[in-house]
């Protein structure tokens, strides 16, 4: 049982899951037979990770953050994050416009992110501080506005935002629909990782494993049929969505997104780091049983 | 006949104003769509049967919840206004449950159900069954004391004094009520779709959701349209009559 | 059971009211509405209230269905304490009272459906026929609000007759009534009661009515509401209410009344 | 008193068995957490202010919108049951817009706000408004006519008609009406805070959401309580007085 | 403008009905309830109607005082077409129809208060007045669920009375009071009526009240409602209701009536 979100930044779920569909199943034919993988498409990260909890599924796709979170607030008993699956396809957009340049010129601006304390919004806010600028939740030099990603591309092309900082495939929506330019782009900052309940690992050890094997193949093969990848993951966003993606959109993200299966033990570690500075974490949590290979 | 004439003009007039509002160039056309896109989006999504599977799938989780949602609900009303205890426990955990948005049980939802068909169904009894609750202990509450008294003298109690004296005789406020739920249960069926995402069916909640993510607004304002459709269409066929048959029989509604 | 056999019935009940007192108290006033009363009703009689506006009738009729609960004293039928009201005891209300979500037939039919050990025929023939007795029948399926305020009495009369208690409780019945239907409705019930012989309360501002209609009249007086004087009438019955006797009758009634009401002024 | 010791006992049992249901370790303690650690939670936000602020600018922006929503919806539905027009056009415009979900006013209310105090406020109004629209009009559509004829024929024309006969005569109705509009304004104003996040003020809504994502159940289930706490004093100061005062009124409610 | 002006007040209107007919259709059946009536009341005439249970006398009332409209017909008010209902034609409803949202006194002031030309004080001053005419002081800020059948219908008398309207239609006004309460309320309206020259139609059951209090009595026939015959009552006022030539008059009345309805049963 397996979960992942219709975003592009899932791309190897969504393909896998497309692949199944089709009753040529990725996993299926790795795991070895008598294996059936249910797939489940959520809509957001805490919903996934209460499935964890709940126990409805045993993996999932899901960006660093939920699963930091979910982490934590277990107390390290629960989840484990067994492999990485994409990473960058964040950037900092802004106007065209404003001459925004530095850090140090956002005095006074307003900056949209995804979420409040989602990976986003903490490295932006680490990014203005690092630069000087004072930060608080609700305010300070600059304004940091969690908003919803849909939202900030209708506040940005009304100008009522100068800058977002966001993920794929809003960041090329805002290049391609209102001429956003990209400011900083974050190549080496995890996306998505994939999760594992630490219950299925205990018990299923062997599975967890070649899960993990399988899910490294396919990430090597998405690199080599980059095309092919696309067209799955745009009939797949079909299906789950019932809405169409362009073509070019998903080729646009594509060229951001770096997809490894390689844990992203540095780039978690420098986001407890910045949570940490943002005061989004009082003390950091012990990371030592998050990463586990299967 | 000339009724209906008038009303289809406020239409017909309240589209243009968008259309020209669009056609003005006042908001970008991403973010108000024009009818036309609108409509060939509704044509599109009924040609290739998207809309009348989602119309379906949520309408049927909408009766199913409902209805389960005034199954539950009726009888609890009836209780709370019956026993001072049952008011002081289960009225006062109607009181305040009601105001609860339904996000507040997807987690419990999830948890006693799994990623299942009765999570929804469970997220959409939970929006539905408290306004209920409450409509019918309203309901109860406000009748004209003459008729109960009028019903014991014939010897009328318990099962028959409800059934046969105290439903009806609210009945008037329990169609209000019952309307008001029926919005509960919209809502909270939305919300269910865009939270708990489940395989076993996709309903216009979700369709109204990814349109929104994707930013497609003429999707977003097409469901909107449809909903807004299946709304009228209910009150038009669950409701109206009722309420007829009520004026009718209790001869109010005249003016 | 035929209708015939329906129309005798059960034995009537005995009453006693047992110095009953009763206030009605809200946050502005305190109303004395009964005060000390007791009475004594045999099984089968046919007793009139009278009174002024608000002396309490209403209230007494109440407290003897089991509707109301006096604060001081009981009401015992057939030597049984009222507790609760209950189908032995019918009220027929000053209001109509009738239910709007049924038909004239429905209502009608209420009480009946309520009464074990008739079949469904039955209970509709029994309806038909007293649908009939007020001379409604082309208005069975009418419903109440299309009703004139008279109709709306006389469905009320019927319903409380065709259930056949063992004790009925009239409140003003035919206070909506003209002179003629009226007539007619007497001689009917007093055909009904001697056929049924049950027990009969019956509140009336018309006092040849009360002396055409009962055994015994019952005077009240007000603020607080007690009993004056009682009034056998030991004439035959039939009775016409045109006859000279009961006229006379009416009279030393009418007569008792004012006493009391310009009495009432003096003290 | 008797009354009051049962209703405690009853709460008090239903936390027991909820501990117990925790000890038992049936479910993740992170998705069921302990009725101690929700009271911790409490404590704590209490404690720093952060739940007396957001308590306080969602009840403020509640009350406003609530208000507007009242102020708009109480004229519109007299209309709409007084003209036939108005109930063809805006009549079944509410009918069709009260089922609507509140996530699709976001947009709107984006585009025409901005991120500001009044987008949040134009959500929560469209989430009440048509309720109480419709909730008016059922009101109206139900009085006894004979209380509309007897003002007629003493003089009691248009504005006086409407606020001195048909408002009263249908208070009954209306009051139920405002119940279900305030757990409208409620549900939309959650909805409106998890979606419209502003930098003017944090509310209940944006601490139930972030509670829910950062997997916080206390934090989320605090909120709840809080939210059921609410609920249910306004019950008892906004509405039961009312209540009180029209069952007095009205001879009702007696039984 | 003086309490003693104000019971003076404004001159009576003349009605005028002509050929007026009335139906309800409902999906059942059809009630013919008025067929054809034509009447004229002059100003400042007291006129009663009598007739049977459902003949269409309040149906009439409502069609003059312009809440329903006739099928065929009109009604001329001062010559002039009544269209709508309107403070100067009253009409005092056969049910209560009190509003249970004010207390007895706001229900008297409620028309009052929709009278320009008084200052606020006058109005208390009037509805003070009337409720003491009633004899109602003491329940002055009772609820109206408070009071018994016969007291709300007094509230609702002092309501009509009080505005001093041109017409009065009153719809069997003292159906459910006592005859003591009544005789007296039969005087005060004779005193207020010849104070205030207004147009009162009254509808009533009881042949002798109406002979007491009108200048002319028209009997009503049912099936459908038609105006069988009109009787001048040329007694001189004030009138004892216990008179002798009183009683005749009422006699001769009586027996018309029942002529009719015997009639219409041969027919
Ligand atoms: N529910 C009540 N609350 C307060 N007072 C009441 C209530 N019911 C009756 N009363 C008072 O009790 C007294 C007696 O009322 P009741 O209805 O018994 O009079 P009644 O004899 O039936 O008069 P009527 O002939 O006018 O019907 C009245 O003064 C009335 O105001
Ligand atoms: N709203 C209505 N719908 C249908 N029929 C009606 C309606 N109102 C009155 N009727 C019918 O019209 C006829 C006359 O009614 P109306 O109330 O005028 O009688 P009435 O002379 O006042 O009788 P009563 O003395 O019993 O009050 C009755 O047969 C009644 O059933
Ligand atoms: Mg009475
Ligand atoms: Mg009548």
């Amino acid at each position: 049982r397996v979960g992942h979100f219709p975003n592009i930044t899932h791309a190897q779920g969504l393909i896998a899951h497309n692949l199944s569909r089709q009753g040529k199943g990725w996993f299926e034919e790795r795991l070895g037979p008598g294996t059936k993988i249910e797939w489940f498409v959520y809509s957001a990260g805490p919903s996934a990770m209460e499935a964890i909890f709940a126990q409805s599924i045993d993996l999932t796709y899901v960006g660093p953050g939920p699963a930091l979170n979910a982490y934590t607030k277990s107390n390290g008993a629960e989840v484990r994050l067994i492999a990485g699956s994409a990473n960058g396809g964040a950037a900092l957009v802004v106007q065209p416009d404003q001459n925004l340049k530095t850090a140090a010129d956002f005095r006074g601006k307003k900056i949209a992110t995804p979420q409040l304390g989602n990976t986003q919004d903490i490295s932006c806010r680490a990014w203005l501080m690092a630069s000087g600028l004072k930060i608080t939740q609700l305010g300070g030099d600059a304004q940091v506005l969690p908003t919803q990603n849909p939202d900030q591309l209708q506040l940005f092309q009304q100008k009522r935002v100068d800058a977002v900082w966001t993920v794929e495939p809003w960041v090329s929506r805002l290049e391609r629909e209102s001429g956003g330019k990209i400011l900083v782009d974050e190549k080496d900052v995890a996306t998505t990782v994939l999760v594992s309940s630490a219950k299925f690992l205990r018990e299923q050890r062997e599975l967890a494993k070649k899960f993990a094997e399988a899910h490294a193949a396919l990430t090597d093969w998405m690199a080599k049929n980059p095309d092919e990848a696309q067209k799955l993951i745009r009939a797949e966003l079909l299906a789950e969505t019932r809405s169409d993606m362009a073509p070019d959109l998903i080729a646009q993200s594509w060229k951001r997104i770096a997809f490894t299966a390689e844990a992203p033990r540095a780039s978690i570690e420098s986001f407890m780091q910045n949570s940490l500075k943002s005061g989004f974490v009082k003390t950091a949590p012990d990371l030592s049983k998050l990463f586990e290979k299967p | 006949m000339r009724r209906f004439l008038l009303a289809t003009l406020f239409f017909v007039v309240l589209i243009a104003i968008w259309h020209f509002l669009v056609k003005a160039g006042v908001y970008s056309p991403v973010l108000l769509p024009s009818p036309q896109s609108v409509g060939e989006y509704l044509v599109g999504a009924a040609r290739d049967g998207t809309l009348f599977q989602a119309t379906g799938v949520t309408v049927r989780r909408l009766l199913v919840g409902y209805f389960i949602g005034i199954m539950i609900g009726l009888p609890l009303g009836l209780f709370t206004s019956a026993s001072k205890f049952v008011e002081d426990t289960i009225g006062v955990l109607a009181l305040g449950l009601q105001t609860l948005p339904s996000v507040c049980w997807i987690p419990l939802a999830l948890l006693w159900f799994g990623q299942t068909e009765s999570a929804m169904l469970f997220v959409v009894v939970m929006g539905t069954v408290w306004s209920v609750v409450i409509a019918t202990d309203t309901g109860v509450r406000n009748i004209p004391p003459i008729f109960a008294r009028a019903a014991k003298t014939m010897g009328s109690t318990g099962l028959h004094k409800w059934t046969k004296v105290i439903l009806p005789a609210s009945l008037p406020f329990l169609v209000s009520g019952m309307k008001q739920g029926w919005a509960f249960a919209w809502r909270s069926l939305m919300a269910a779709e865009i939270y708990v995402t489940i395989l076993t069916g996709f309903g216009l909640g979700h369709l109204l959701h990814y349109g929104r993510e994707l930013n497609a607004m003429e999707q977003v304002i097409g469901v909107m349209l449809v909903i807004i459709t299946i709304g009228l269409l209910t009150d038009k066929i669950l409701f109206s009559p009722v309420e007829r048959f009520l004026h009718n029989r209790w001869g109010t509604g005249l003016r | 059971m035929s209708l015939q056999e329906e129309l005798q019935g059960l034995p009537p009940a005995k009453l006693a009211v047992e110095s009953v007192s009763k206030w009605f108290r809200t946050s502005r006033q305190s109303v004395h509405a009964l005060d000390n009363i007791s009475l004594e009703i045999a099984e089968g009689e046919f007793v009139c209230l009278v009174g002024p506006s608000g002396c309490g009738k209403s209230t007494l009729l109440d407290i003897i269905a089991g509707l109301e609960v006096p604060d001081e004293g009981r009401v015992m039928a057939d030597n049984e304490p009222v507790l609760n009201p209950g189908r032995h005891r019918l009220v027929m209300f000053q209001e109509a009272a009738l239910f709007p979500w049924l038909d004239v037939i429905g209502n009608v039919m209420f009480g009946l459906k309520l009464k074990p050990g008739l079949r469904n025929k039955e209970r509709l023939e029994v309806a038909k026929f007293f649908i009939q007795l007020v001379g409604l029948e082309k208005f069975s399926h009418a419903h109440v609000h299309e009703l004139s305020g008279g109709m709306k009495q006389r469905v009320a009369l019927a319903r409380a007759l065709a259930p056949n208690p063992r004790v009925l409780l009239m409140d003003e019945p035919f206070a909506a009534l003209d002179a003629l239907t009226r007539e007619q409705l007497y001689s009917d019930i007093q055909r009904i009661w001697q056929k049924r012989r049950k027990t009969i309360l019956f509140v009336t501002h018309n006092v040849r009515e009360a002396v055409c209609l009962a055994d015994r009249v019952i005077l009240f007086s007000r603020n607080p509401g007690q009993i004056r004087e009682q009034f056998e009438i030991p004439l035959p019955r039939p009775r016409d209410i045109n006859s000279i006797e009961l006229a006379e009758h009416a009279g030393e009634i009418t007569r008792a009344l004012k006493g009391y009401v310009t009495g009432e002024v003096a003290e």
